[in-house]
């Protein structure tokens, strides 16, 4: 059976992604940290980020932080913290030049400074005109600042377990002790005892038939964190980004539309000029996504099927700009220097080449909105009114804090993770000089190598690829772009099925060394758990706002649900919902308009 | 962790491409030149210090099995001295590489048009130093033949 | 199509040494990568085939392997570039050279993550920044010197693609060597002589046999060779 | 907000420390260079414009009487071996991982070396074609 081993540290960060790393870095300085992550960290999917990071620096044009946090608090919907917010916005401006000075190769403009491009959402707050906030390197932004933060952590020395896959966390009421992990490549078991714990573990596309991420974004630290009784906030809010490979939906970022991209429907019609009038593809998400699904439901999908197209070829770029009034010009060679990836994209996966033809495209199931609640420190907090649980931390695309509210803006997540991990990992350094090393719990691995046991070996029949094939169909079918009470009661009855299927998932792998086969059983399990909150905490919405959109109540309803959405599980398949308000600011819910 | 054998194996297991060839060709004939080399210098220095021997092993190079091996060394040099060029040229102008898969083409293209002319001679010559010998063509040179001078 | 996928398997727990696996796969598409091929064997047919991977559409460097013979990245590889074009075609996979195989087709990436961190992979410069609070400034044309480097995602094609690395795993490699030329070539990094250091020694540049598998095999399209022969150059001449 | 452009390349010097490597590379090249001219010539004269099948000493003998063709001579022995060898060092260093063997074998290699070129060296420097050509 297996043998398990302890570590101690003052603090555990389980997820080597943007988040991950950034708070290693800061809180490595003065506590004794490890990092766990079940992939090699360069190989999370922050690498995969393209299009760039938000920061109000005003490099090419005039911007201010305000803006930006205007931009996202309208982008929210309306539902994002704006005291949160305002300090997202702030101290984005200080985390870009900070990485900057780690050395980060972002792209320059002429005058050597770090250069911006346009992003959907984000505007001069007087022109209304979209603004240059987006800083990039290249189309590949998130690879750039994955890389430069590994980078920083190997000069800083930073104690990585790499694939080391976290699969429990212990804690004994309301203190944290550590987390349980398997050693992927022998299979041991090992527990981690620390005084602090934060989950960095990255979203949950994979709930999703069509999805731009990666087969290993599974969940894992939110549904760790669900059955060891914290809340999920806002799940009902999942981010379909518009422009996803048509099938594979590997995702062509929004930077193709701010290079000045347009979108065209099967009639060959611009058709965001009627859904956006004022910045049209450059909308946020939410908006743009809904708009092609209208269209593919009207009939203007290419050739009847249910994808648009995505125009970045030099003459129809250029014959929008003109008719724009638009002084730029492009040409194929700034494609090529700009968007390099993309035209790798379209070249190896559609044989496709993006400066001379269209590339078909639909909206992908693309990031988590909500997750584990924080508040703007990254501790977790229990319930309604805020309580903090503490020691226990989470920061990234796993974690609510919340910014991004109902929908969020192009280039705001990977602000996220560098603003509230660098928070979220300051704070736990400083947590860590006062809290004492709590005992673990006697067996404390025990559950969760019993859970193993078990499924290592189930003797049921069922497939998990059928089962996870399954979950994937009624989610997109009933908790996607558009929704309504009967697509999410549907959903919601067959993932209670799916549930009880689950427990017959039998695995044909039953050795310890790289048994990755019980280990995405295991993944499986927690995708089951957070579709079905999701299905659930959006069944209960009745109201449309940001990335919820409901055909059965198609307005935005402030009066009774301008609020979070806590959702509890207490028991197998029983969740219990709870709200939370939203904190307001400087910014008056209005319409919203683009 | 890697052998030898493994390394032999997989070298000409793995499907490379024109870089990986001209570096196995490289290889192998570079080992080959030095290989003869050796035997050719120690058996030069025999012209001073013991003359009858240099005769000897002259002969031996005439005989027709060790005589043939001269055209294959005169590829192993041509190919080796072409590609020895071409890698210095591009170590000093990396700028370059990006039209590698023209230089090798370039090189082999260059090697077999001065090579097999020359091939061709030379086994005409051989043909007719051998028709000249008449009988003896195929006699391995004894060293009794060959007294002290 | 049919595709008939021969693999190359080894369960330590089990065998004794490496084996062929075969596998039928009908329905496939030409345009299926490998890694979805990959990932049919393992959902439909045999749950132990072990194989890392992750984001499916080659940015995070997880599943290089050794398709047809040479080296790729699984999820970039489509059926049609291995097929002729036939009803039927033949793949077959192993897994990437010179490094110890933990299982199936994993293999042990902790040598090559070594000669990365040997070589300094990360951003010197002690002076203090700018004294506004802002950015350092760089120009376009020094930002483009090392672009072609700052793509590499530590994949491993290449260094395993190396017959030199083969035949002694103490050589840095390519990966290492174009991690290092990242920062050389940075005008605003300051340590590039430790650098050199370490990329100049017996087991560094010096290594290269201008082979160009490499290149070949990189899935960033990386300009390998050049970039090694950039750093050769800087140590020759001491000039960047 | 926009100021001054910044354009241009940096070009920087920098410390590089030099080893037995960097000059092994160095030297492969320029010796590489050299034998272009004296390996391929040698080449030609010996097995193109004369053939070995009309080698004798006589042969020898006249082409030393020649300071020239002994200079010839002694700078491609030194030039092609000292190459060769360093090349075989570069491959069994590829193959022979232990340091101390490698030692060993380096040793051996620079003494064979040494010896040959002297032996060969000293045969060619003080070869007499008088007895050969008889006067
Ligand atoms: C294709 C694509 C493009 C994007 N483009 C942009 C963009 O242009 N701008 C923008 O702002 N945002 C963008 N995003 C969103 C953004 O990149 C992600 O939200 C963000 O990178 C998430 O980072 P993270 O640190 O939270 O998690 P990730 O980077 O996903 O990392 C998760 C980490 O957790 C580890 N982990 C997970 N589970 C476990 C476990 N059980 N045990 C141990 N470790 C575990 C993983 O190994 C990994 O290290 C994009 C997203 C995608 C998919
Ligand atoms: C004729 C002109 C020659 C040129 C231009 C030349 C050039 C080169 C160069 C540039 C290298 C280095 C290759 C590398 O580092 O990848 C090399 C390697 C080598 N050369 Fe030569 N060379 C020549 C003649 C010779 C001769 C006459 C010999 C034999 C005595 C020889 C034997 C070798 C060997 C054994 C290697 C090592 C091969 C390896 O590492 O794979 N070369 N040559
Ligand atoms: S250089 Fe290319 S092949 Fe090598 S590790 Fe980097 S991305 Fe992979
Ligand atoms: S394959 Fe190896 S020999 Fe050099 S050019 Fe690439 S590192
Ligand atoms: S799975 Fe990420 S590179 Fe192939």
């Amino acid at each position: 059976m297996a043998t398990v081993k302890t570590h101690t540290f003052d603090a555990v960060i389980v997820g080597a992604g943007g988040a991950g790393l950034m708070a290693a870095l800061y809180a490595s300085r003065n506590a004794n940290v490890a990092v766990l992550s079940k992939l090699y960290p360069t190989r999370s999917h922050t690498g995969a980020a393209q299009g760039g990071v938000g920061a109000a620096l005003g490099n090419m044009e005039e911007d201010h932080w305000e803006w930006h946090a205007f931009d996202t608090v309208k982008g929210s919907d309306y539902l994002a913290d704006q005291d949160a917010v305002d300090i997202l916005c702030q101290d984005a401006i200080d985390v870009v030049i900070e990485m900057e000075h780690m050395g980060l190769p972002f792209d320059r403009f002429p005058n050597g400074r770090i250069s911006q491009r346009r992003f959907g959402g984000h505007t001069n707050n007087e022109t209304k005109k979209p603004v240059t906030r987006a800083c990039h390197a290249a189309d590949r932004t998130g690879h750039m600042i994955l890389q430069t933060l590994y980078q920083q952590c190997i000069k800083n020395k930073v104690n990585f377990f790499d694939e080391y896959h976290v699969v429990d966390l212990i804690r004994v009421d309301d203190t944290v002790r550590g987390v349980v992990a398997i050693e992927i490549a022998t299979g041991d078991f090992h527990v981690f005892q620390s005084k602090a714990v934060m989950f960095a573990t990255g979203g949950w596309g994979r709930c999703w038939q069509v999805t731009s991420n990666a087969h290993s974004l599974t969940g894992d630290g939110a549904a760790i964190c669900l059955r060891r009784g914290i809340p999920m906030e806002d799940m009902e809010f999942f981010q379909f980004h518009p422009t996803g490979i048509f099938k594979l939906g590997i995702l062509i970022t929004e930077g193709v539309r701010g290079e000045g991209g347009v979108l065209i429907n099967g009639k060959g019609e611009r058709f965001m000029e009627k859904y956006a009038p004022t910045i049209k593809d450059l909308a946020s998400r939410d908006v743009v996504s809904r708009a092609i699904y209208l269209e593919v439901k009207a009939g203007n999908g290419v050739n009847g099927k249910n994808y648009v197209h995505l125009d970045i070829t030099p003459d129809t770029v250029n014959h929008y700009f003109e008719k724009d009034g638009e002084k730029r010009r492009i040409t194929r060679e700034d494609i090529e220097a700009k968007l390099p990836d993309i035209a790798d994209f379209t070249r190896t996966y559609l044989g496709i080449d993006p400066v001379q033809e269209p590339m078909p495209v639909q909206p992908t199931a693309h990031y988590a909105m909500g997750g584990i609640p924080t508040d703007v420190e990254g501790r977790v907090i229990l319930d309604a009114a805020n309580t903090v649980l503490p020691g226990l931390y989470a920061a990234g695309e796993a974690a609510c804090v919340s910014v991004h509210g109902a929908n969020r803006l192009g280039t705001n997540s990977l602000t996220d993770l560098v603003v509230f991990g660098r928070r979220a990992g300051k704070h736990m350094a400083e947590f860590c000089q006062e809290a004492e090393l709590l005992p673990l719990p006697a067996n404390a691995a025990a559950e969760v190598i019993a859970e193993f046991e078990r499924i290592r070996h189930n003797q049921g029949s069922v497939k998990m690829f059928d089962v996870r094939n399954r979950m994937q169909t009624t989610m997109t079918e009933g908790v996607s772009v558009f929704r309504t009470d009967e697509t999410i009661s549907t959903a919601v009855s067959q993932l209670q099925e799916l549930r009880a299927e689950y427990q017959n998932v039998g695995v044909q792998d039953k050795g310890n060394i790289f048994n990755s086969e019980l280990l995405e059983a295991w993944e499986l399990g927690c995708l089951l758990e957070l579709a079905e909150v999701t299905a659930v905490s959006a069944l209960a919405r009745q109201e449309s706002r940001g990335g919820h959109a409901r055909d059965d109540f198609p307005e935005r309803d402030d009066a009774a649900w301008l609020k979070h959405t806590l959702c509890h599980k207490v028991g197998e398949g029983e969740y219990q919902l709870d709200y939370k308000p939203v904190t307001l600011g400087r910014y008056e819910p209005k319409p919203r308009v683009y | 962790m890697s052998t030898l054998a493994l390394t032999i194996r997989e070298s000409i297991r793995y499907r490379g491409r024109s870089g990986h060839w001209s570096w196995v060709a490289h290889r192998i004939s570079g080992l080959a030149i030095l290989l003869f080399l050796t035997i050719h210098v120690w058996d030069t220095a025999n012209a001073h210090f013991y003359p009858h021997l240099y005769e000897w092993f002259v002969d031996i190079f005439k005989w027709p099995p060790i005589a043939l091996g001269e055209i294959p060394l005169m590829a192993a040099v041509l190919y080796h001295a072409f590609n020895g060029i071409r890698i210095s040229i591009l170590d000093f102008k990396p700028e370059l590489w990006k039209h590698q898969q023209r230089s090798t083409q370039i090189t082999w293209g260059l090697f077999l048009v001065i090579f097999i002319p020359i091939a061709i001679v030379m086994f005409i010559t051989m043909i007719q130093h051998w028709q000249h010998m008449g009988d003896a063509w195929m006699q391995f040179p004894r060293l009794s033949d060959y007294p002290p001078r | 199509m049919q595709v008939n996928l021969r693999i190359r398997r080894f369960n330590p727990e089990k065998d004794s040494k490496a084996w062929w696996g075969d596998y039928t796969l009908d329905d496939v598409s030409r345009n299926d990568t490998v890694l979805d091929l990959l990932n049919r064997v393992k959902w439909e047919i045999d749950g132990t085939l072990a194989l890392r991977r992750s984001c499916a559409h080659g940015v995070c460097g997880s599943d290089a392997l050794r398709i047809n013979g040479a080296n790729a990245l699984a999820c970039k590889t489509l059926v049609s570039r291995l097929s002729s074009g036939a009803a039927t075609a033949a793949i077959q996979i192993e897994p990437i050279l010179g490094l110890r195989v933990i299982k199936d087709l994993i293999v042990d990436m902790e040598p090559f993550m070594d000669h990365y961190r040997s070589v300094l992979p990360y951003f010197i410069n002690d002076s203090p920044p700018p004294a506004d609070g802002r950015e350092r400034l760089q120009s376009q044309e020094d930002r483009a010197r090392f672009d072609d480097t700052t793509k590499c995602i530590l994949c491993a094609c290449c260094t395993t693609s190396c017959p030199s690395f083969w035949a002694n795993e103490k050589y840095v490699g390519p990966a290492a060597i174009v991690q290092a030329h990242r920062f050389i070539y940075d005008s605003r990094d300051e340590g590039a002589a430790d650098r050199l250091k370490v990329v100049g020694d017996t087991f560094g540049v010096w290594r290269c046999r201008t082979n160009f598998n490499c290149t070949s095999a990189c899935p960033r399209e990386i300009e390998v060779t050049k970039a090694i022969a950039e750093v050769k150059k800087v140590l020759a001449t001491g000039e960047i | 907000m926009t100021t001054a452009n910044v354009t241009g390349v940096t070009h920087r010097k920098v410390q590089v420390q030099s080893n037995l490597e960097r000059w092994a590379f160095l030297f492969m090249r320029v010796s590489g260079i050299a034998l272009l001219v004296l390996a391929v010539g040698h080449m030609m004269i010996q097995h193109v414009l004369n053939s070995s099948s009309n080698l004798t000493i006589m042969f020898v003998a006249e082409r030393w009487n020649l300071w020239g063709w002994k200079v010839f001579d002694m700078l491609l022995l030194a030039f092609a071996y000292m190459h060769g060898m360093n090349g075989f060092r570069n491959v069994l260093e590829d193959y022979i991982h232990n340091r101390q063997t490698v030692k060993i074998v380096n040793t051996i290699l620079v003494v064979f070396a040494v010896i040959t070129i002297l032996w060969a060296g000293f045969a060619i420097a003080s070869f007499d074609s008088a007895p050969f050509l008889g006067n």
